[in-house]
């Protein structure tokens, strides 16, 4: 039998999905910037006892709200000077890093899971579990985050662990609803169907068929809740309701150095500053992703 | 002088990047309907965008001359340029619903063209734009014009963009692929209704379309493109019945047609735009592909039905 | 002729939300809709956009429950059978997509889509379906390397190839095929078609083909469904229906249909208007409102499907044109 | 001159019915405005002087006392209330009345009660009333009270109209004594906005003369930093409670001058003597030895905001003891003392300190991570547990803390108001005596000095309370705090009051050259 | 258009219920005896304290409780504050307005820079001016609010004096609070100079809380935009010959801001968010700082149904959005 069968020199080269995925990405300047910020923050995490000049804990009573070592009075042993009980304020970022990190990472983990899940359960199932999850996300949507992430506080008492909990309590919505606009809009699609008329069940369709195509939105959602629960997690620390001192978070560390905004503006500027630039950094890498893993994605905000 | 003078046009996106549109040469009479055939991708509604100027950046367009009546394309200023399109030189998009407004309802799209261009305003612009929905012969006129785009139906948005097209009275209007989104019964109505207004006005009507049966039925001339180059063109229905080029043959013998068992086809894809092959841009698919064909690309010649790009040109035996 | 595919009176009715103050509104997809369909033959489905050519695809591959009628495949009843019977069901009917660019999961390689029927129906070994995959791949004109590619670096036809591949996997009795080649280029269109055609030669499948080009069909099809708003208008043996179409909407069809070698001035049923609202068809005849032949009759009653010529037709005056 | 005086104070009043009320800035905005009282506080000092009654008479046996009131009293004028009379006995009748008789209609309607006559026992205390005419009232106790005189002087004793009161029974609208009030003192009541401010005008019959100023505003800024910019901005012309901290800047501007006083004020640390082993008195030395009180001094009030306490009272307060020294800063005796007890392995302790500021505890943050971290230089793991105020006393009450900052501010100038609350055995009963301490002989002392009326005697049995407290270490006494008020240039006749009030009616505004 | 209608509203009725059970259930949550906070300092015996429990119907079953809770809504009853003893209705009046002012301020300067900044950001796609102004907008979009109006008291209230520190008026102007929004009452006062007065009150904290949706804002009406001049009807009005401005402004930002215009609503809970922040930077007397301290100080009633109000004013709000979203997109308003 004759068949018309594709002749090699007419194959293009396609170039493997993770190279292109990298060249894409790699051309934003920004988002190169970004991970290469969040890389330092990371190494700062990882090796705080071994980059930080001083224990972020020890005061050096004699040595209260010393300005930076580039100012005038400063202190060459404490570069980014100390706070009002003589701490170390590089020493106390780099730990914060530590600890704004993983509260970042473990609310987006508490989050994403059971938001994907919930979010899965609510597309494939439109008759009544698919609106009832839903009306659940409307009526934490209701309520605005900081507020409900306080009352959670308020219910559970401030702390690291509670923190995490009402950060990832709070940014579980977004993730419900996003994976279930996800799977909604991949559902009826020809692949999903053909994968049904091969037999595959519920579970099959679910984790096999749709999730890998949701995956994008997902991936980027997960980059901006993790600034957003650093950010979240600052704004508890600075209303008092966060990480309990004298764990050198950043939120709490801006907190306590209000009083000094007038006399020390670095123990108020630099915390702020490191927030900022934390925030911004990942926040550009995960515009990059965005625009790197899904071209259709690139204009949702 | 003709109508349309288009010289080597060619349009690319970056600067070391294989032209999307390559070396594009058109003529085109007043009152004459030419179609360009060619498959997706080859270009076809992008060198027409390069017409009208419309190519946006980083795209950029080349042409040793763009002339449309007498008018040099490349040299005109904005406003002149606005002055033109729309009123002269008309465009029917493919997609008839995608290519209204939909915050708009058809009234306001019609007044905004007749003022632009006529400067008709108030009643005096109701009332043309009434006639011209009448013209387009959309049944219920009146109530239309007060309707939304998505509340009409495809083939009466097809209707209403073709309005649009002529509230200017233009000499050449194009039409890029205006029937593929309707149903076969739609696109009957259409074509016939354009070919009906280009007979009563005298427009010039380029005519783009995939649809190499829909052409034979409408043109006068065409234009066959292929993967950014016309590869061959001439009158019909002469270039049909006996093609030069064997991607034209290819193509009509592609063609479903009543008698025949098994379809001819090419082998393989249209080559992207960044494995283009050096020498004949057809020379992986064809057929008939010899050593001369692998090494140059060949040029646009005349041959006995028109022009064409190939070394090794069918039927040039005289009809017997 | 053994029938591998029974459809008696298939009907298919959507309810439409209005709001909550109109009530729900019922749409007639698909109108009792009956054929029968033999090994080896292709059963061409053609009428225009929204007339319930997918809703019936979709019917007979068992993705939906019709409304009310009955459904034979390979001489068991689709109708009422449970999970299990429905599962077996469903190896016999496989179905090829239009659009080639949504028809495969883009996050799978070739090779992984294709084998999943069989890992999901079959307890074949994983090197025998690795084996299988193979040899489909090549029977549909791809080549071995192929099995560890994604979907995005194939070009439309070729996705094509692989969704009929991938519809081949468990040698169903029955394909059904929605529009497989109206998003591809004439030449690429030309290759899908010729492998339908290798592919029902080999396997002896029955197609029902569905498409509204009443050319491209002309190619493949041994008989031939035409529909309008949900219900058959003409239905028989294709060559006859081509030579001489009795129902007016048929011959309007074919006659808009443009033609490479047609005569320019032949005569043509010209159609006036547009399809009506589905959601309000119109009393007697659906398609009297644009039937230039239409009478009072037409208006009244519903023209029943009956046996002219050779094929059925519901058209009150077929004779006619006999 | 100007005629305005603006205020930035530290919190909004709970409400206007002082009687209801505890906190100082409550009575700021009512009882020094609105109200007088038979008795005053002389301006800046302690010290009793006549108000309301011109003069009084005690009983020999202590337990009777007659007040004569003065004659030319006039309650305020406003839109919701025009007094047909003068004050009378009548209205100090019913201002202690509906305080202590649980039959008097006013009694329930405050849903609160009345938390000083409460703590005060007061019920107990005056046997009863008597209107002996229309401007003498005779107060009879069950027993002698030597603080009862400066008992009257507080703002709890405000004296109310009781036509007022009659006729908002009368209308069925009680609880607008809270939100309206009326009085006969130097400010009249106009408007308040919630968390924004109280203004008052000058009450231009006030017998004492009407003030100089002529409008009042209290602008309501918690934010202590924020109190001193609106000062130095302009926007008001008062700043109470300046964090200690802010005052060396403060007194560099020239355009302000910073007033201080020795307020009647203690900071503490009490360590819950219930919990073993904080019961074992060594250990409880050791936490003061280990404590480092001059630098916690130095960061938390700055240079001369405060003087390190030893006692639980200020020395300026009579009844004190020179001659007691305080723990001295020796980690390496704590450590001793803590092996001694038997625990060189190190302990674990919480301590309690809660998320806002005030006078005895600006930054309260600053202290418990000093503490932590003093203690942590001999071994004892402290872990700090941040409550807000009300979830903080409800459950240091109930005996749930190790070590928890604490503050007490004076009312009256009497040592007892500092120790019998907070040390003696009832207080350990009740829970508010956060040390759970209780000393048999110390409590004993207390109470003898209680029912002698001679200082003399009294100060000398406080003196022997003092060295019992100073040894048993139920406390880390921290600090007196100085309390500070800034103010502009202009404004003159304003004293920082060491009872914790402050009152604005002699207070001018003069242009300066 | 009425279905419509009725169909968004039969969403809320769910919605809403289930916003009630989650405060009645916080409450019940919230470590802390709610007699005690009533009582504050004074002391209860066990019998006084089931007795107070017993009249404030916490002895009952929760179920019982709820549906008394439910009543006590249906009648309008929000309860009193603890600490206050006022009621919460009057309460939540009495700061509302400072609120909305300052969230509408915040939403005018957000929505008009923000629409602004897309569009010129979208127009100059890839230029350097493109850049420019949407790594601005990532920077305020990334911006710890708290700080960030910190960061401005220091510098223009504390360094230049230009603009006040707090408040929202200077307090020697006597504005009578008629209807609590302090830009009206100032005009409405006879004081001079009171109504710019406010303004510069005004300006900081609605910076500050504008910061954040102005960056998403200005972001989504870059893509908005950026997606809608793809469109086939820009490219069609342009080959019609209309001019730039009028393909820009009538054609393209209409279509752009129907997106843009959902965000609006969903920035309002995103606002209130910020609010907390903002007015307790400022010492704006608002809602949001009321209920911070409410929950802090376990006022019981006030978080309850301080929660639910702000909770019931999001929905609505999103629901008006809805609305008009689907006033302005005809594609929604003729759905059948
Ligand atoms: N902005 C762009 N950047 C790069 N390449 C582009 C861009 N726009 C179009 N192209 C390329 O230009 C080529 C020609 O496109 P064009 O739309 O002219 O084809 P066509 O012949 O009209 O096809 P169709 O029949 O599908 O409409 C295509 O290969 C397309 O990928
Ligand atoms: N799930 C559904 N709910 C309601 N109506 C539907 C549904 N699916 C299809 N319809 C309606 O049923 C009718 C038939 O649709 P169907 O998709 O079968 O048409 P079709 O012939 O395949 O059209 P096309 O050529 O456009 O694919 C249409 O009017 C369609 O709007
Ligand atoms: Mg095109
Ligand atoms: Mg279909």
């Amino acid at each position: 039998m004759n068949r018309p069968v594709t002749p090699e020199l007419l194959e293009p080269a396609y170039p493997s999905p993770l190279r292109e995925f990298c060249a894409a990405f790699a051309r934003n300047r920004g988002a190169l910037g970004g991970l290469l910020f969040l890389m330092l923050l990371v190494v700062c995490a990882l090796f705080a006892p071994l980059l930080a000049p001083f224990d972020p804990a020890v005061q050096h009573r004699a040595f209260l709200l010393v300005p930076p070592a580039w100012l005038e009075g400063g202190q060459a042993q404490f570069l980014l000077g100390t706070d009002e009980l003589g701490r170390d304020l590089l020493s106390r970022l780099i730990f914060g890093a530590r600890l704004s990190l993983s509260i970042g990472l473990a609310s987006v983990l508490l989050s994403l899971l059971p938001g994907v899940l919930l979010g899965l359960a609510a597309g494939f199932f439109p008759k009544w579990l698919g609106p009832s999850i839903m009306r659940m996300t409307d009526i934490m949507l209701a309520l605005p985050s900081l507020l409900l992430a306080v009352a959670v506080v308020a219910v559970l008492g401030p702390g690291l662990l509670n923190t995490v909990l009402a950060i990832a309590v709070v940014s579980l919505p977004a993730y419900v609803r996003l994976t279930r606009a996800a799977v909604l809009g991949e559902i009826d699609r020809d692949y999903v169907t053909a994968s049904r008329l091969a037999g595959a069940g519920p579970l099959r369709l679910m984790f096999v068929s749709v999730l890998p195509n949701c995956l994008a939105p997902l991936i980027v959602q997960a980059t901006l809740s993790f600034s957003a629960a650093i950010l979240d997690a600052a704004a508890l620390g600075f209303l008092g309701l966060g990480v309990q001192p004298p764990t050198p978070e950043w939120g709490t560390m801006l907190a306590s150095a209000r009083d000094y905004i007038e006399r020390a503006w670095w123990v108020v500027t630099l915390p702020g500053l490191t927030i900022l630039l934390s925030v911004l950094a990942i926040n550009l890498l995960g515009d990059g992703l965005r625009d790197a893993l899904d071209p259709k994605l690139k204009n949702a905000a | 002088m003709s109508l349309l003078e288009i010289d080597n046009l060619s349009v690319r996106f970056g600067a070391d990047a294989p032209p999307v549109v390559d070396g594009l040469d058109l003529r085109l009479d007043a009152g004459e309907v030419l179609a360009i055939v060619g498959e997706s991708g080859s270009g076809k509604s992008m060198a027409m965008l390069a017409l009208l100027g419309l190519v946006d950046p980083p795209g950029r367009v080349a042409a040793d001359r763009l002339r449309f009546a007498g008018e040099d394309l490349l040299r005109l200023g904005g406003r002149a340029r606005r002055r033109l399109l729309g009123k002269e030189l008309a465009l029917v998009f493919q997609d008839p619903l995608a290519a209204l407004d939909p915050s708009y309802t058809v009234g306001f799209q019609l007044v905004e063209v007749l003022r632009q261009h006529l400067g008709l305003r108030g009643a005096a612009a109701r009332r043309r734009a009434l006639e011209l929905l009448e013209q387009v012969e959309i049944p219920a006129a009146a109530s239309r014009l007060k309707a939304y785009p998505h509340q009409l139906s495809g083939g009466m948005a097809q209707r209403v963009a073709i309005a649009l097209a002529i509230a200017g009275e233009p000499r050449l209007l194009i039409a890029d692929e205006p029937t593929t989104a309707l149903d076969v019964t739609i696109q009957a109505q259409i074509m016939e209704l354009l070919l009906n207004l280009q007979r009563e006005r005298g427009m010039a009507l380029l005519l783009i379309s995939h649809d190499l049966a829909v052409v034979a039925e409408c043109a006068e001339r065409v234009c066959v493109m292929y993967a950014g180059q016309a590869v061959e063109s001439g009158p019909l229905p002469e270039l049909f019945d006996a093609p030069a080029h064997p991607y034209t043959e290819a193509l009509l013998a592609a063609l479903p047609e009543p008698g025949r068992k098994r379809l001819a086809s090419l082998p393989g894809v249209v080559p992207g735009r960044y494995d283009r092959p050096h020498g004949c841009l057809l020379a992986p698919r064809c057929p008939y592909v010899q050593d001369d064909c692998r090494a140059h690309r060949p040029p646009l010649e005349a041959k006995r039905q028109g022009l064409a790009r190939c070394y090794h040109p069918r039927n040039q035996e005289n009809p017997a | 002729m053994n029938p591998v595919l029974i459809a008696r009176q298939l009907t298919r009715h959507y309810r439409v939300p209005r709001g909550l103050l109109r009530p729900a509104a019922t749409l007639q997809a698909l109108n009792g809709v009956s054929f029968e369909l033999a090994a080896g033959q292709t059963l061409a489905v053609v009428g225009e956009s929204g007339c319930g050519k997918s809703t019936l695809a979709r019917a007979l591959t068992l993705i939906e429950e019709p409304s009310a009628g009955s459904l034979q495949i390979a001489g068991r009843e689709a109708a009422g059978a449970d999970r299990a019977a429905l599962k077996a069901l469903r190896r016999d009917v496989q179905m090829v997509f239009q659009n080639p660019y949504a028809s495969l999961n883009p996050r799978r390689k070739i090779g992984d889509q294709l084998a999943e029927p069989l890992l999901i129906n079959t307890d074949l070994s994983r090197a025998e379906r690795h084996r299988r995959v193979l040899a489909m791949l090549q029977q549909v004109g791809l080549r071995p390397e192929h099995y560890r590619r994604y979907p995005h670096m194939f070009s439309g036809g070729q996705r094509q190839r692989i969704a009929i591949a991938r519809a081949m996997m468990l040698h169903p009795k029955v394909l059904v095929a929605d529009e497989p080649t109206s998003a591809l280029d004439v030449s690429i269109q030309a290759q899908v078609l010729n492998l339908f055609m290798d592919l029902q030669e080999e396997f002896a499948t029955a197609y029902v083909f569905i498409s509204h080009n009443l050319a491209v069909v002309r190619q493949i099809a041994d008989r031939l469904l035409v529909m309008y708003l949900g219900r058959a208008m003409e239905t028989g043996p294709a060559e006859r229906i081509y030579q001489r179409p009795l129902h007016p909407y048929t011959q309007a069809l074919l006659a808009a249909t443009p033609r490479l070698h047609g005569e320019p001035q032949r005569e043509r049923v010209r159609l006036a208007g547009e399809p009506p609202n589905p959601l309000a068809p119109p009393a007697g005849c659906v398609f009297h409102p644009r039937c230039p032949y239409a009478t009072e009759r037409c208006r009244g009653d519903v023209p029943p499907l009956r046996e002219v010529d050779g094929r059925e037709v519901a058209c009150h005056y077929a004779e006619r044109f006999v | 001159a100007p005629s305005s005086l603006v205020v930035c104070t530290e919190a909004s009043p709970e409400g206007f019915d002082i009687a209801q009320y505890t906190a100082a800035t409550s009575a700021d905005a009512s009882a020094e405005t609105v109200f007088d009282r038979l008795l005053r506080f002389a301006p800046g000092s302690a010290e009793l002087v006549p108000g309301l009654a011109e003069r009084w008479e005690i009983s020999a046996d202590g337990r009777e006392y007659t007040f004569h009131l003065r004659r030319d009293v006039q309650f305020q004028r406003t839109p919701w209330f025009v007094p047909s009379r003068p004050l009378n006995a009548d209205d100090v009748i019913w201002s202690f009345r509906r305080q202590i008789d649980p039959a008097h209609p006013w009694h329930a309607l405050s849903p609160r009660g009345f938390p000083y006559a409460e703590a005060m026992a007061l019920g107990e205390l005056i046997e009863r009333i008597d209107r002996l005419d229309d401007h003498r009232v005779r107060f009879v106790l069950r027993h002698p009270e030597a603080p009862f005189l400066a008992d009257l002087a507080m703002s709890f004793a405000s004296i109310y109209p009781a036509e007022y009161a009659d006729r908002l029974l009368a209308a069925g609208t009680p609880e607008k004594l809270n939100n309206q009030p009326v009085g006969s003192g130097p400010f009249v009541f106009e408007r308040y906005e919630k968390d924004a401010q109280v203004r008052f005008h000058r009450h231009p019959e006030h017998w004492a003369g009407a003030p100089a100023i002529e409008r009042l505003i209290l602008a309501i800024t918690p934010e202590p930093n924020v109190r001193v910019q609106k000062l130095k901005a302009g926007d008001c012309q008062i700043a109470l409670a300046p964090r200690p901290v802010d005052i060396p800047g403060l007194r560099r501007d020239g355009r302000l001058r910073v007033l201080e006083g020795e307020p009647l004020l203690i900071a503490y640390v009490g360590i819950n003597t219930r919990h073993p082993p904080l019961d074992d008195v060594r250990v409880r030395q050791a936490l003061n030895l280990a404590f480092d009180k001059s630098a916690y001094l130095r960061a938390q009030y700055g240079e001369g905001g405060a003087i390190p306490a030893v006692a639980p009272y200020p020395p300026n307060l009579w009844g004190s003891d020179p001659g007691l020294q305080g723990w001295p800063y020796d980690p390496e005796r704590a450590r001793r003392l803590l092996a001694e007890a038997g625990h060189a392995g190190g302990l674990k302790l919480s301590i309690w300190t809660r998320p806002g500021g005030g006078p005895s505890n600006p930054n309260p943050g600053i202290g418990a991570q000093m503490l932590q971290a003093d203690l942590a230089a001999i071994g004892i793991e402290a872990r700090i547990q941040v409550l807000e105020w009300g979830e903080l006393i409800q459950r240091a009450k109930r005996g749930e803390h190790d070590l928890i900052f604490m503050g007490w501010a004076g009312d009256n100038g009497d040592p007892d108001n500092f120790l019998t609350p907070n040390l003696s055995c009832a207080a350990a009963a009740s829970g508010e005596n956060q040390a759970g301490w209780c000393n048999r002989e110390f409590d004993d002392l207390l109470r003898e000095a209680r029912q002698n009326a001679d200082q003399n005697q009294r100060a000398a049995l406080y003196r022997r309370a003092l060295a019992i407290f100073h040894r048993q270490a139920p406390w880390i006494p921290l600090a007196h705090p100085r309390e500070f008020a800034a103010v502009r240039r202009d404004v003159e006749g304003f004293v920082v009051s060491p009872l914790g009030t402050n009152s604005f009616a002699g207070v001018r505004r003069t242009p300066s050259p | 258009m009425l279905s419509f209608l009725a169909r968004r509203l039969g969403l809320l009725i769910p919605t809403f219920f289930g916003v009630t059970l989650l405060t009645f259930a916080l409450i019940r949550l919230i470590p802390g005896d709610p007699v005690e906070v009533m009582m504050g300092e004074r002391r209860l015996d066990p019998a006084a304290h089931a007795q107070a429990m017993q009249r404030l119907g916490l002895d009952r079953p929760l179920a019982e409780q709820y549906l008394a809770y439910l009543g006590q809504l249906a009648r309008g009853d929000l309860g009193q504050s603890l600490r206050s003893h006022d009621g919460v209705w009057h309460e939540f009046l009495e700061l509302f307005p400072a609120t909305v002012e300052l969230a509408c301020a915040a939403l005018l300067f957000a929505g008009v820079f923000g629409v602004l900044a897309g569009t010129v950001a979208a127009l100059r796609r890839g230029k350097p001016l493109d850049h420019g102004v949407m790594g601005l907008a990532l920077a305020g979009y990334s911006m710890p609010i708290f700080w960030w109006g910190l960061i401005l008291i220091m510098f223009f209230s504390v360094e230049l004096g230009w603009t006040p520190v707090s408040g929202r008026l200077d307090l020697l102007y006597d504005v009578e609070p008629v209807t609590g929004f302090m830009l009206v009452d100032t005009l409405l006062s006879e004081e001079r100079g009171a109504f710019l007065d406010a303004l510069r009150h005004l300006l900081l904290p609605a910076i500050v809380l504008g910061t954040i949706p102005l960056a998403v804002i200005a972001r989504m009406t870059r893509s908005a935009m950026l997606e809608v001049l793809r469109e086939d009807y820009i490219r069609s009005a342009r080959a019609r010959g209309l001019s730039p401005a009028r393909v820009v402004f009538i054609h393209a930002l209409r279509n752009a801001l129907i997106p843009v215009m959902t965000v609006f609503g969903l920035q309002v809970g995103a606002l209130l968010s910020g609010a907390v922040l903002t007015e307790t930077i400022f010492a704006w007397p608002g809602i949001g700082k009321w209920l911070i301290e409410a929950i802090g100080a376990r006022d019981y009633p006030v978080v309850q149904n301080g929660i639910l109000l702000i909770a019931a004013l999001v929905i609505l709000v999103n629901f008006t959005v809805d609305i008009l979203y689907g006033l302005v997109n005809p594609r929604i308003r003729h759905r059948r």
